[in-house]
Order: C-alpha cells, then structure tokens, then sequence
C-alpha cells in the first residue's frame, strides 16, 4: 500500500517492482563518502535488495551510529524515516524503536568502531534481546571518520599506512554474534554484490536480530599493503561457505541444486532461503559445528563468508514479551483511570 | 516530656534483614488507622542483610508529616549502635531495649526513661524455629509498643489479617502471639499506656498512605506510557517494579497479550538510548534512575536536546557525589538535571514534593514531553520515592486528555504540499511540528544529533546551525508559563496595592521538592514565635515569573535545599534576575530528610547573626 | 579598500580532501617569514573528501589575531559554494577564481574586483597524473596570490623545500613548477601586486607558528605524564597524535623501551576509568577529548572528584549539542567541566587563550590534580586546539619542579604511627595525604566512590559523611587563589585610591579563553572611537577574588563568550557575588571563531539601546 | 621483602608461609555479606591462594566494581591497597592502574552483572589488551545488591523466586574470554575450593589476563528450585574438565599422572601449572577445539570446571607496548626539557 501519487513514467527504462517502484524509488540523498569506499557498495546492494523484496519504503525504520558507514542510511530509501545516533548507541535506539512499533522493516547500519568498540556492550545485549531487525557492520578495521585509527576488527599484524602493526586480538563479529545466542549471521563483502543481496534480503525477512558482516574497504586509510581488510587482502582471502538464495513467499524454487548441497529454510513470512553449501562442511544451522567451523577458518586467516547460522525458531523480543501485534504508539490510554486510581488507593489506608 | 498525647517521635533501631520492616509498617499503619497523622522515614544501609537500619515514625496530631529533628522514643534493638541510639534520645524520653542482655553500664543516663523487655527470652521460649524467632522478635516489640503508647490491639490484628490474607491464618495466628508476648510483658513490668502515646482521632480520613515510586509509576501508566527503560539502581527500582506491577494488572488484553513492553536494559546509557528510540517512534517511554544513571545518559540528554525527541526520565535522587550513599536522600542532581549534556543544553524539570504530586507530575511530564518534543525530568528523591507517606488521596481529573504534542498525521500528511520540514517555527511558540516513522511517505526526514537547519537537513552552516538554537531556546522561552506554576503562601492577609495578593512580609522561604513539609513546619514555629516568612515552592525548571516576583518582593529570601553546593539558588541566580544578596542558604546535605528543625535553627541563626553585625 | 598593505583578510574556498590544506599552510607560513603577523583560520568539513572547505589568513601588522570578521579577498575555487563565497566579499575587495570555467552570468557584482586564472587549463597542460593535477591547482592558485599580493617566491621554494626534504626534491621541483604556473599567468595580465598586499616586515621574529593540541600535548610530556588514555574524537584527537609523536622521540630508552603508555580506550568512558585508574596508582595521567567524551565521564568525574584521584582532562570544545558541529568551535561546556558529575562536584578548570597558554596551562593542569587530588580540566577549544597560531616563543622555565602534592612515601610510612588515615585535614587547607598502592603496608586504604568517613573507611553515618564533604568544599576554597589568576588590564593610567592599580573606567569587559584576541582588537577599535573599557580575561575555575573585584569596581561589564546561554556568566552569578544587571552578555556561537567586529557591534549596540532608553 | 615487623609469635598455632606469614596476615575486614553467600566462600579461597603463593599483601592491587560480589576486597588483603570502581567500570581502572605500574599484581572481583551488564565493553576490551590481571566474575546469575534482578549470565528458562522464567540466551563469560583471545579461561564453584585454589594461583601467576569465571551461588535471591546457579543445580550439573595443579617455582612435581592425562604448562616465572585431564575429550591448549568442547556441554547444560583455555605465550599490554620493565610512576621527568622545547619551536618557524 502506498499513499504516494508517483509520477508514471518517470524512468520508463528501469524495470518495477510489486509495488511499481523503480530502483530509484529506492535511493536516498548524494554520498559525500570518498570515491571508492566500499560502504556505497553496500549501499547499493541494500538499495537493489529493498527493491527486490517489494519494501514499502516508508515502513522502513534506518538506524545508524556515528562514523562513514553510518552516514549511509542517508543514501538510501529517501521516503523512510532515518535516525542518526550516538557513537555506538544505535542498538539501544534500535531496541526502543522495535519495543514501541514492532510493525515495521528495521534496519540499522553501523561500523566496526561503531558495533564493537564504543558499542560493543549495546550491539551484544541487542542480540540477547533478539530484537527483530538487520544489523549491518559495515567492516574496514579502521575508524574512517576519525581519520584511521585501528577498531576493535584489526586483525593482529594488520599494518596501518605509517607501517605501525596492530598487537590486539580482534573481535569477530561474526563468532561474536553466534556465541551470543544470535539467530542470524551472515558475512558478506562490499565487493560481492551478488552474494550480498540475497544475504540482506534473507536479513530483512528473518524475524529476530539478522547480523551482516560486510568487510568494506576504507580507500582513504586502509587499502593498502599490510591491511587484512583492503580490498586486495579480501579478495585473496575471500572464503564463501554458504550461498544463500532468497526466493520470495510463494514463489516456486526453480534453480536445480545439487543433492546434498542445498538447504531450503522456510522464514516465518513463508518466503525460503536455500542455503547452498560451497563448502560441505558446514552446516549452518548447527551452531557449535559452525562455531567450530569458523574457528578453525579463523586459524587459516580465512574470511569465511556467506549465510553461517540460522536458526529461524528463535523467539524476538515481542513474542518473549507477548505484547500485542500492534504498534504500541497509540495503545496506553485507560478508559477506566478513575477506578485503577480507587483500587489502588483501597490497599493504602 | 511527659504528656505528648499525638505528637512525638518515635524510632526503632534494628538490623536489617530481620523482618523489621514489616513490623515498623505495622506500627504507622496501625497508628494511621487510629485516625492519627503519622510520618514514616526508613534508614536502611545498602546492604542485604545484618547492618543496622532505622525507622522513625512521627505520630503527628498538628499534622506535620516531616522529621522534627528530635527522638522521644527509642526502640533501641541494635547491639552495635546501641550507644549512638541511647545517646540520641530527647532529655525526658524513653529508651526501650532488649533486656534479655542487661545493659546496665551502658545506660548511664538519668534524663530519659527506661523500658527493658525481654524480648528475645520470651520470644526463643516460644517459637521453635530459628527464622521464625528472628522474626517473631520484632513483632514482639510492637506488642510492647502497643501496651506502652495505647495502640488498638484490634486493629494490629486486622492490618496483619489482610497483610497475610485468608490463607495464612496461622501466619497471623503465630504474630498475634508474639505481639501479645510483648503486650503482656510491658503491662505487667510498666504503668500502661505512657504520658506519651496515641489517641484514637478522626484526622487521616480521606487520606492513603503511598510511597512517590509507586506513585509516579501509577501515574506513568495512567498517562499511557508503554514504553519503560531501566537498569536497576536504588533508590529509582521500585519505580519500575510498581509499573510492571500496574501493567500486568492493567495493561494485558484478554488472553494475556502486553500492551506494554518494559526492557531491563544492560546500563543506564542503554536505557536513555530506549526512551529516545521509543520517543521517536512515537511512543510514551520512560526511565527512572539516579544519579549515577542521569550521569551515564548525559550524552543522549544533550542528543535528545538537540534532536527533538520526547521521553520522561525519573530521577530519585540519592547521595552523591559518585556511588555516594545510595540509600539516604539529597537533592543534588538539580543542576546535573537542569542542564545535563554537553553544549548548550537546557531541560525541562518536574519536582514534587510528596507522592501525591509524584502522580500529578509524574502524567504531566509526559505531556510537556510530547507538548516539547525533548527530554522531561520528574526529579523527584529517595524521601519522596521509598518511604510511606501520608497524603490526601489522589484525585482523578476525569478532563483528562493527554497532550500528544503537534504531530503531523497520515492525513495531515496527505495534504502536505512540498516536502515536509522538521524544525521550523510555524506558530511562533519555538514549537516544530514533527512526524512518526511509518505514517507516510511524505513525512521522512532524518533525526540527526549533527548540526542541522530548520529544515532538517544536514548543516555546517553557521546561519543555518544558529537558527535552530535560536528557536530551541524559544521553545524553552514558552515553557516557562507551561510548567507547573510555584506554590505560593502569603504570611499576611492584608492585599497589596494591586490587590491581586496579600501584601508580601520582609522575609520570604524558598524551597524545592521534598523541603516542603520541614519549612511549613518550621514556618508555622517561628510565626507561634513572632516570626512571618512568606513561602514559596518551585516546582518545575524554567521558574516562571512568579518565582521572580516573589524574590523581588522580599527583603530577604531564605534558600532551603537539600545539597551542600546551594544548586537551586544557583539556579536561581542564572536564570533570573536576581540581588544575590538577598537570598540566604540553608543546606542540608547529609543524607537524612531535612527537619522543621534545621530549617528553624538556620533561620534564628541568620537573625541572630544579622542583629549582631 | 585600496591600499591595504599588511592589513587584510584573504579566504580560500576549495573543497576538502584536495591538498588545499597543505597549500593554505604554505601561504601562511609564507607571510610569517616574511615578516608579517598572521592568523589562519581553517573551517573544514566533518568528513573525509569532497565537502566544502575554508581557509581564512588575516594578514596583520596591527598584530590582531583574530578574524576581524570581513573578508577582502577571496579565492573562490568550489563551484558549490561560489554564490556564498562571491557575496561574501567586502566591497573594493578582490575575488580570484579559476577561470577555466568562466562564470560570467554568477560575476553579477560591480563593487569587487575579478581576477580570472584558468589554474585548471593550466595544471592540466602541463601535468599528466589525474591525483598530481588536483594537487597541483593547489599549488598554481597559490603562484597566482604570490604575484598578486606580492609573496617571496624564495621564501615558498625554501618552505617546500623544508616539508618535502632534500629527498623528495623532485616534489619540490613539481610544486615550484605548479607556483610558477600561476605565478607568470596573473603577472601577464594584471598589475601586480594589487594595492592590496603584503610588504616584507620584521614583526614575527620571536614568534612562532604553532596549534594549541600540539603545545598541550609538549605541556603533558614535559610535565611528566606517562599514562594518556583516549578515544579518537574531533578535535582533540591531535592532542594524543601530537603526545604520541613527542613521546616516541623523547620517551624511549636507547634500546627503545618506552616510558610512557598510550592507551587507545573503547570509548569515552573507559578512556576516563584509565586516567582514574592510573592516577590512583600515582602516575600522572590525561585524557583528551571533547564534549561527547565530556558527557560519557561524567561518572568518573563524579568519581575522582569524591575519591580525590588526580587526573587531567583536556577539553578541546567543539560545537554542541550532542554531535553538533565536529569541525566547528564553540565554548559551549563551561558549565558541564566545571559541575560536572551527579552530586555536589566541582572541577578545578584552566582556560588558555592561545596555544602558548595551553602549553602552560597544560603543566598546570598536571601540578594541580596532584595537588589537589583531583581531576582537573584544561578547557581550550576547537580554535586554539586545531588552528595555526603566531604566538610568542614558549620559554622553559628553570625553576620548574613538579608539585606531586602530599603523598606519603615509603619512609614517612615507616615511621607512621597508627593506621594510615585517608580523608583528614591536617594542614587545615582542605587538603589530605594520600599514599600510592604497593609502597608500604602501613599506606593501605581502601578507595571508594561510596560513602567514606574522614579516615577512609566506609561510612553510612550522616556526621561522618558531611564531614568529608565540607573538607572537600574548604578543599575548593583552598584551589581559588592557586588556580591561575585573571589577567586584568585598565584602559586608564590613573591609579585607584589605594595606589595599587590604575583607576577603573566605568566600563568592564570579561572573556575567557580565545576570545581574548578579539576582544582586545575591539577594545582597541573601540578607544579609537573614544569608548575607553577595562579588561579582564579569567583564567580558571574556580575564579579568584580579583574577579569579584573587577566586576564590582564596574558599573557595567560585557561578558563575552562563545556559546549561547551565557555560562560564563551563569557561573560568575553562582560563584561570586554579582548583582545581574551589570552583566551583559555578548554571546557568538554559530561555530565560527568570534570576530572582533562581533564584540564592537554587540557593545556599540548596547551603548546605543542605553542612550535611547 | 617485607616492612612489617611482624608481631612474633601470634597465632603461633597457625603455619607460616615462606614469608613467615599465616592466613590471618592475607585476611581483611569483616564481611557484610548474607551467611552462605558463595562470594564469602570465594573470599576464603583467595585468601588461601595469595597465602600459598607467598604473595606481600602490599604488593597486591585489589580491584572491584559495584554489587555483593564487588565489596569483597575489603574481605581480603587489608595490608593490599583496593579500588571501588563504578559499577562495570573496574576493567578500565585496572587497566589504567596497570599500565601505571606492571609491577604489582593485579586482583579483580567483579559480578556477572558488573562484567557480562553495564561492564561487558569494558570486560572485552581489558581482554583484548591482555592486561596483566587476575579476573574473578563471581557469577550467580543475578544482581545480588539491588535484590534479584536477572543478570545477562541467567539460563534461559532459569526462574526468579517469583517463579518469572528468562528468555533470553546467556552471555556465557568463559566463551565470550576464549573468543575474544583471552589467555587464560577456567570456570569454578565457589563451593569446590580443591579447585577453585590452584586455579587462583596459576592465574594469579600467568602473564596476560586470566579470567575465572565462579559459580558463586545467592542465598538471598538465587538458590531457590528453578534456579540454575543455585547450590543444588550447580553440584548436580557439575562437569570438571581439566584439573590445575599449580606448583611453585623450582619445586619438583612430585605427584604420579596418569600417561596422557596430564600436560605441565611452565608459566613465566618458572612455576608449573599441570593441566590434569578428567576428561580426555578436551585440550585446553587448542582454542578451536576447546570452543567446540564448551559448546556440545554448553548444548547438554552442563557446568564445565576446570583450566579450560591456556596460552602461556601472548605477550601482555607492556609486552605489546614494549614498556620499560619498571613502574612509570616517577619516571616522567625530562632533565633537557629547555632543549625539547627548542627543538620543537625550530621546527615552527
Ligand atoms: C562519543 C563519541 N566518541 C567519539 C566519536 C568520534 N567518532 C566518530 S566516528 C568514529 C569511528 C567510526 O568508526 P567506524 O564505526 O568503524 O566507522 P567508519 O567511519 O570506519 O565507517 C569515532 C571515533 C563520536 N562521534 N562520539
Ligand atoms: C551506574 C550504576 N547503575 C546501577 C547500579 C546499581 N547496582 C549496584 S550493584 C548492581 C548489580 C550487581 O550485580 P552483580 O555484579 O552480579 O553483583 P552481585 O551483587 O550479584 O554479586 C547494580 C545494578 C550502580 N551501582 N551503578
Ligand atoms: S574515510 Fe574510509 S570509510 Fe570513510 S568514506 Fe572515506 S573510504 Fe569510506
Ligand atoms: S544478596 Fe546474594 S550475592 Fe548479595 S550478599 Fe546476599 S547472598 Fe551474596
Ligand atoms: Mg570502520
Ligand atoms: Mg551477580
């Protein structure tokens, strides 16, 4: 359902949607991010995938923290409503947002420095809360805005420009996410869009908290040699387990998949994920294999990418909390006021 | 000190952990029920369990619901405070202790009346169970009170009846018993009922005894908050255990579904993130902390500033500085609250000075939150929010609509022509309209804490940047007359030239929050001694114009606040014009709840002083 | 505006991310070693690259460092900002743009002058690399101005020759080649230089070019420190680059162990717990940051102030609320450092006006924390902390020694007698002994933000409490005449009744920090127009008596300030005892440094109301 | 090296450690904890670990945040100089007290709602820097000062006294510690001091960040049926792993091992931590598999005790930042300022 009247032949080139919207529909403001870096990539994708899934733009909730990548939610679906903020404070703006309005698409956008310096306290009790969003980290081992100091995702020996090494073991996002209970978590890289998209389709279609990794190279401070998140490193490195396959609710699975190779996983608003396994090892919805699994990568230098866990039974914070299924917005006047106010007061005297 | 018939203080020194608790309840209750005026303060460590606690109870027949500052009575049950109680008890009072330990080198004073009762003798000799004899113990003395000050015997029975239910008949079996242990003692040992002790009266009709936590939560959940935010943190917890309470009873749908969702967050900087996420959603969303809390969310008070996002934070005061004394009352966060955040903040301030106006305000900062659009402080303190007090029952105002702010609607939306434009000024009161996610397309805009124009958009222009401040501290500018006004009492009948008030005296009282009942106390002594003070008391941030007049009316204002630093006269001499020479501290700070006597003494002691120089 | 030589202010408008920086260095620096004072102001956007950005050089033998608030020349090279940039021009003054674009439908001015450089045709015709050509138009506008406003050419090949080093000659040939471009095109076709322009001097020798994070960060090394804990945050975060350069040339051993630890924190708030906890173990420890980081400490703050743990917090202010203005100034957290933390707190605070004084002032800052024990800020700003001041040679001190304040070492432990007592007051001025963990058994406490008796045990006693909170308020008294004193200036030469210092005229006016320069060029414009005003620039928190003298001995005084809610004077009405009416504000906050011409306007403005009224 | 004149002959009864003290010279002020707490237990454990290591009380650095669990170091080491920190805040002050001065050891008690709650950032990040300390997390799955809250270690499905049961999952510290790099990783029982003690001295003896997460159960409001830290619960899912026995420096090692159960691990000092395997499945010096091991127990609920994650050769916060091996606090002083500082201004002309 749209309210807006939309010019009809405005791009009659560009194909549509369910809704008829183009992929224009879908943009948002000019990046003034520098040419090259790796978080417009992940802004397209995110703009192709929003499309792809017929979203209502405006019944998006864009979340972010400070830093580049969490400048972007400004780039994209110009017709939602966006908030901006603290430094590693979007979880808990996130959490209240859901708590309040549980209807809508929520999608947060944040960096490495953002998620597990600063943030790291609110991003791991957003994902014990299970609340039901897609978490983007959109990862290039560097603060960018702040000119390219290490985050917490430096690998050791990672080198900076001036040649200094990092010493400090890095948090993974990903093994992070999983130990923590996380029902959804996906690595991805900006420079593989078409392992991204279905990745954040499938994100924005699992009820509960879908985490992405996106490694997204800072062309200004951390793209050269001796960095393990410059797009060169990435590539070489670059380790896809599991492809995932977004098909839309009712939609047939036309693709042939190999026998053994291909899971399909039905998500709660009956749209499918095949999980197309590249490498059979791992099983994604095995969370202690898959922990081991990643471990074992880890030790390889590996950037182990693709759909890594699922578990599409977890309960989020709504059905924990049982709340009804309706925005809370409109929801707390007492047509009986005068008589809770009595009853209480009869236990007082 | 022989004959206070209604009007004495008592307090009974224990161990926490022992079940006293519920025995000191008892007793006011119990007095309450007699139709007596009685105040109840609770000192309790911050501890679980084995050091000492307090409480005090005012039996009050001229109805002042504050400490005096004096003890009469002193139910001494402490070994290890012992000497410090002993040693605080009035000249004339009595002292009553455990005399199954004799203590006769201690109790070395002649000017006070002794009453031993062997408590824990009679009370091990007829209960079995070890738990069951710690308990018994303190209701034993409440039996022994209950024969000394002529408390109704039935209606302790019927307060334990419905304190246990139906159910647990031999709960209230077992309590009568020891309550009779004591009772029976004493008469036996002791001329029953003391010069000093209750009268059975008819002034508590129409009032109910709460506590300002419970309160404020009720009034929470009547405004229509569904969104609460916390981390645990004495003394603001039993705010949120209230509301779950109300909500649970009130706010689930037939089949048991929550129209509420209450998030224990991991810290207090989380919480203050959830209201803003809520508030900016649209809906009604609260915290309650302390000062700690308010300290860890000074980022995203400025943020909430600045972006223009409702939320109500309760801030029940404790002792600061830092981890301070978490279980003893200050007001020391009024400037923290008044200006929290950095840059160029201000925020909208509530400060009742009971429970019953920590319901009142509790709603109304909701509505200045939505009518504002910005963080709204109910501060409030650990005197108001945790101890009982007595109050003139809460009044539902059945006009009652909340004030939901200008919020622009799906329809509003519809008509919109050109793009909608978040911080402008259309009706001149600094107030913007602003919109909800998911309503409409045409109503996005971008919620940033960077600089941004009044249009909503990103800006580092400075024209732009300093036209949104401009009409932030208008908006402000417009709350001042929108807050609720100061309460004022003249001393004087006689009108002034204008006729619209009683001509001011010379000397006017100042005050805030819980200081309330101690300056009307005092007030009220000095005038039986000659002395008239006019009173005023602030009761929200901006002071409106009011408070100004009643400056410049007086000579000399006499500040009354419970911090060391003097915050709210500093308040006062930042925002309004005032002669700072005219305003006299009194500061109470040490974490008890001020007395009608410290105020009274600090006044002579100016007077005495002025005449002097 | 004609013949302004040596007295004009030129502007360069590019976009970030370009080498323009670099390029604005050089003009600057040029000007210097030709022997002119100047000031350079850079007004650069919050990102990485292609947002807009400014540089503004006032060229000044009058020797006002300050923007004076006009621009006479403008180099217009961001097409985005060409309109504003064109409008901004002071009539008679000059505007030079890259005429490779000609816009001749925008040149819709006829009281400037237009000079035209093709500097893009140019580069590109003579350089290949795409990254070389947007350098070198950097380069080339510079040539331009050097012909045009009469610049030394030796001087710039001498200053590149410098910053690339005799090893990347090449890129010094390069750049020349890039001057020379614009160089020979301006010559050819206009007169040069311009009336308006820049004749050798001999007014910079003993000065030098400097920013204020680089000289606090030397001030840190120099006076000792050896733990910095941060968080990167603009504009502070050059204060830990800066340390860290300064600590790995002179803090490592031969063998290159280093005396020093640099902690990059996970944020704000543990930045401060570091600071905390290594001045609890004796070290002299700091912090840098801005107001955000500011808001994150507020608990520690709360913390060190009451547990009495030194420590260092530079502010480096930027514009707020909440994430504001990054790459904007504003002294918009005087407030927040001086209270800030729940309870009854207050912070000892240092104001530099330059960067020669945050040099110092950092020293200080590091005596007094340990003096005192307790955090202590230096307040400087995003103007004094990231721009490039002339100031006058930092001179060393000799007599220099560290004030490590009163702690007991291992020998005065020895011969203690009875337990270590933390929280007395044995020299009456406020101020305890401490000791440092690992020396001595003897030294053992325990430290808690909790409540604390006046030996350092825990404490819930009301007596015990307030007794360790008035010692830290005499603590504070004490800190008022150690702090650094106002700098006081009188416009008159006669003297005061009591000989010590000139008479006052009837006009005061108060700054802090870096609106000293600007104030001083008004007062100085303004006595040229027969206004005579006596200054005085407070230099800490808490402020002196000379203050409370100052403003008495005034009828009138203008507090200047940076920020939009008066908190400079907010406090001075706390603090001293002022009557209000004498203060008038002059408040600038729109994240630009504060022009002289602002202070005259606002004063001029106030002297014209008083007339009318 | 001690200063005290010790009185002679006290306690005579009472052995004496190689500092001719007794455990009464490692005890502290009396404890205001309720009767059974596990803390008080934990307490007593210490004291018998610093006792047998010959530790100088003085030379210890005693640490806390806030709650029941925080106080204790008022119960230990009264000649040792402690810290209140704030609540979740201890992580930052030890790590700022640490780079002050290496040499002393390092002791912090924290709760799990001080370190898993409000403190989780900072938890993760004094493991990332590997700050040189001994991290006691006195777990009972609750928040024991402010009266029975959940903390974010409760078991989802563990009840309050109400009989309210957690959703959501826990934040399992020891996982979170050999994720994160942590150096040093066991679980003990504050009811199990054979255990708890060795592993106190080893990792009061290992060089890096040693983490002890302790079941340490809450009388007050955690030991009730439903519970999953209480007492009983705790003893019956009790699942030691890998028995520490710590032995001094040059001592001999004189107990028999079983062939293939036993692995001594030398730590820095020379003393001998030997890793005695109950059992065999697990290998607490191979970090993949010692995550996998957790998991699959973690999976059947159970409680696994014991060393269960050792590195001895990460090098600490001073290792990494190559520190002069003294403390830094007097040593800032610069005799040639004047000539810095000119050669400073030289450069600023
Ligand atoms: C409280 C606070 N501290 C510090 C900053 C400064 N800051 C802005 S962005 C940033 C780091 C951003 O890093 P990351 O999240 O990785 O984003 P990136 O720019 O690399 O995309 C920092 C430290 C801030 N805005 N707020
Ligand atoms: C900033 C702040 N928020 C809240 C509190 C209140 N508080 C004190 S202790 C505590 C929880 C303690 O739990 P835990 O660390 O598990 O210790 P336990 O008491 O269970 O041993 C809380 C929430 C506080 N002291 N400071
Ligand atoms: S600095 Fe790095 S992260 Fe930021 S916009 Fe540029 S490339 Fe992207
Ligand atoms: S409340 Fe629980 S954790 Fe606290 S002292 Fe009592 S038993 Fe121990
Ligand atoms: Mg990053
Ligand atoms: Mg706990």
């Amino acid at each position: 359902m749209s309210f807006m009247k939309k010019p009809q032949v405005h791009h009659a080139e560009l194909p549509v949607n369910g809704l008829g919207y183009t992929v224009r529909d879908y943009e948002g403001g000019m990046s003034t991010l520098c040419a090259g870096c790796g978080h417009d990539s992940i802004t397209a994708a995110l703009i192709q995938a929003c499309w792809g899934l017929d979203i209502e733009p405006y019944r998006v909730a864009k979340m972010s923290g400070i830093g580049c990548s969490s400048k972007t939610p400004a780039y994209f679906l110009r017709e939602a409503h966006g908030i901006n903020a603290l430094h590693g404070r979007m979880p808990s703006i996130a959490t209240g947002a859901n708590a309040a309005n549980g209807e809508l698409h929520f999608l947060g956008v944040s960096g490495d420095g953002d998620s597990l310096s600063i943030g790291f306290g609110q991003f791991a009790h957003a994902i014990r809360r299970n609340v039901n969003m897609l978490y983007l980290i959109e990862n290039n081992g560097v603060y960018g805005l702040t000119k390219g100091q290490f985050s917490a995702s430096a690998d050791i020996g990672s080198t900076t420009k001036r040649g200094e090494a990092n010493e400090q073991p890095p948090i993974d996002p990903v093994m992070t996410a999983i130990s923590l209970g996380c029902t959804f978590v996906a690595r991805g890289f900006s420079g593989d869009k078409e392992q991204l998209v279905p990745l954040i389709q499938a994100g924005l279609r699992h009820r509960g908290f879908a985490m992405i990794d996106i490694i997204s190279p800072c062309v200004a401070f951390n793209d050269h040699e001796g960095s393990t998140k410059s797009y060169a490193h990435t590539r070489e490195y670059f380790h896809p387990a599991i492809h995932a396959d977004f098909i839309p609710p009712r939609e047939e699975i036309r693709a042939e998949y190999e026998k053994g190779r291909a899971m399909p996983v039905e998500l709660h608003d009956g749209s499918t994920i095949v999980l197309r396994k590249i490498d059979v090892d791992h099983d994604p919805t095995d969370r202690a294999g898959a922990i081991a699994y990643l471990e074992r990568h880890r030790e390889a230098r590996e950037i182990v990418t693709g759909l890594l866990y699922l578990e599409e039974e977890g309960s989020d914070l709504h059905a924990n909390n049982r709340t009804v299924p309706r925005s809370l917005v409109d929801i707390g006047m007492h047509e009986n006021a005068e008589a809770i106010l009595e009853e209480f007061q009869a236990g007082c005297r | 000190m022989t004959g206070r018939v209604n009007d004495f203080t008592l307090k009974i020194a224990t161990v926490n952990g022992t079940g006293s608790a519920s025995a000191n309840s008892l007793l006011m209750k119990a007095i309450f029920r007699m139709g007596v005026p009685v105040m109840g303060k609770n000192y309790f460590p911050s501890n679980i369990q084995g050091l000492p606690t307090w409480y005090e109870i005012r039996v009050t027949d001229p109805g002042h619901l504050t400490r005096s500052g004096e003890v009469n009575f002193m139910v001494a049950l402490n070994a290890e405070t012992f000497a410090k109680d002993h040693a605080e008890v009035t000249p004339g009072g009595y002292l009553l202790y455990d005399s199954t330990w004799p203590r006769t080198r201690e109790l070395d004073r002649d000017d006070i009346h002794v009453i031993g009762v062997p408590l824990a003798r009679m009370v091990n000799h007829h209960f079995v169970d070890a738990r069951t004899r710690i308990l018994m113990k303190n209701v034993a003395f409440v039996g022994a009170l209950a024969a000394l000050l002529d408390l109704d015997l039935d209606v302790i029975e019927q307060l334990l009846t419905e304190t246990f239910g139906a159910r647990k008949a031999e709960l209230v079996k077992a309590n009568m018993e020891a309550v009779k242990l004591g009772y029976d003692d004493v008469r036996e040992h002791y001329d029953c009922p003391l010069p000093m002790h209750v009268r059975r009266a008819d002034m508590t009709a129409g009032h109910v005894i709460v506590d300002g936590n419970t309160t404020a939560a009720l009034g929470a959940m009547l405004a229509g908050a569904t969104v609460g935010a916390w981390y645990p943190l004495t003394p603001s917890t039993s705010v949120m255990d209230a509301f779950k309470g109300f909500c649970e009873k009130y706010r689930r749908t037939a089949d048991g579904e929550r129209e509420y969702v209450l998030l224990q967050a991991e810290d207090e900087l989380a919480a203050g993130g959830m209201v803003m996420g809520a508030g900016w959603m649209g809906a009604r969303a609260f915290t309650a902390t302390s000062g700690p809390g308010i300290s860890l969310m000074n980022e995203f008070l400025s943020f909430g500033y600045y972006t223009e996002i409702p939320g109500v934070v309760f801030d029940i005061q404790r002792v600061g500085p830092s981890t301070g004394m978490p279980t003893r009352t200050q007001q020391s966060d009024l400037m923290e609250c008044a200006y929290a955040g950095h840059g160029d903040t201000r925020h909208l301030c509530l400060y009742p000075a009971d429970p019953a106006e920590a319901f009142h305000f509790s709603m109304r900062a909701f509505d200045l939150a939505e009518h504002f659009q910005t963080p709204v402080f109910l501060v409030s303190d650990l005197d108001i929010g945790m101890n009982e007090w007595m109050v003139p029952e809460l009044q539902w105002d059945p006009r009652y609509r909340p004030d939901r702010g200008k919020v622009l609607g799906r329809d509003d939306l519809e008509r919109l022509s050109g793009p909608f434009r978040r911080y402008m000024d259309p009706d001149n009161d600094g107030v913007p309209f602003r919109t909800l996610p998911g309503v409409h397309p045409a109503g996005a805009f971008f919620t940033r804490g960077s600089g941004h124009s009044k249009h909503g958009t990103y800006t580092e222009d400075a024209a732009e940047y300093q036209e949104v401040m401009d009409r932030l501290r208008r908006k402000f500018e417009t709350a001042r007359e929108h807050v609720p006004a100061p309460l004022i009492e003249y001393a004087g009948k006689a009108f002034s030239a204008d006729g619209r008030r009683p001509q001011p005296v010379k000397y006017g009282m100042l005050t805030v929050g819980s200081g309330d009942s101690a300056v009307r106390e005092a007030r009220q002594n000095m005038k039986a001694g000659g002395t008239e003070i006019d009173y005023c008391r602030v009761r929200a941030f901006p002071f409106s114009d009011d408070v100004q007049r009643f400056i410049d009316e007086h000579d000399t204002v006499f500040v009354v606040e419970q911090n060391r630093d003097a915050q709210l006269k500093s308040m006062l001499l930042c925002e309004l014009e005032v002669d700072a020479d005219k305003l006299v501290s009194v500061l109470h700070y040490n974490g008890l709840p001020i007395a009608s006597m410290d105020v009274e003494a600090a006044v002579l002691d100016h007077f005495r002083k002025a005449k002097a120089s």
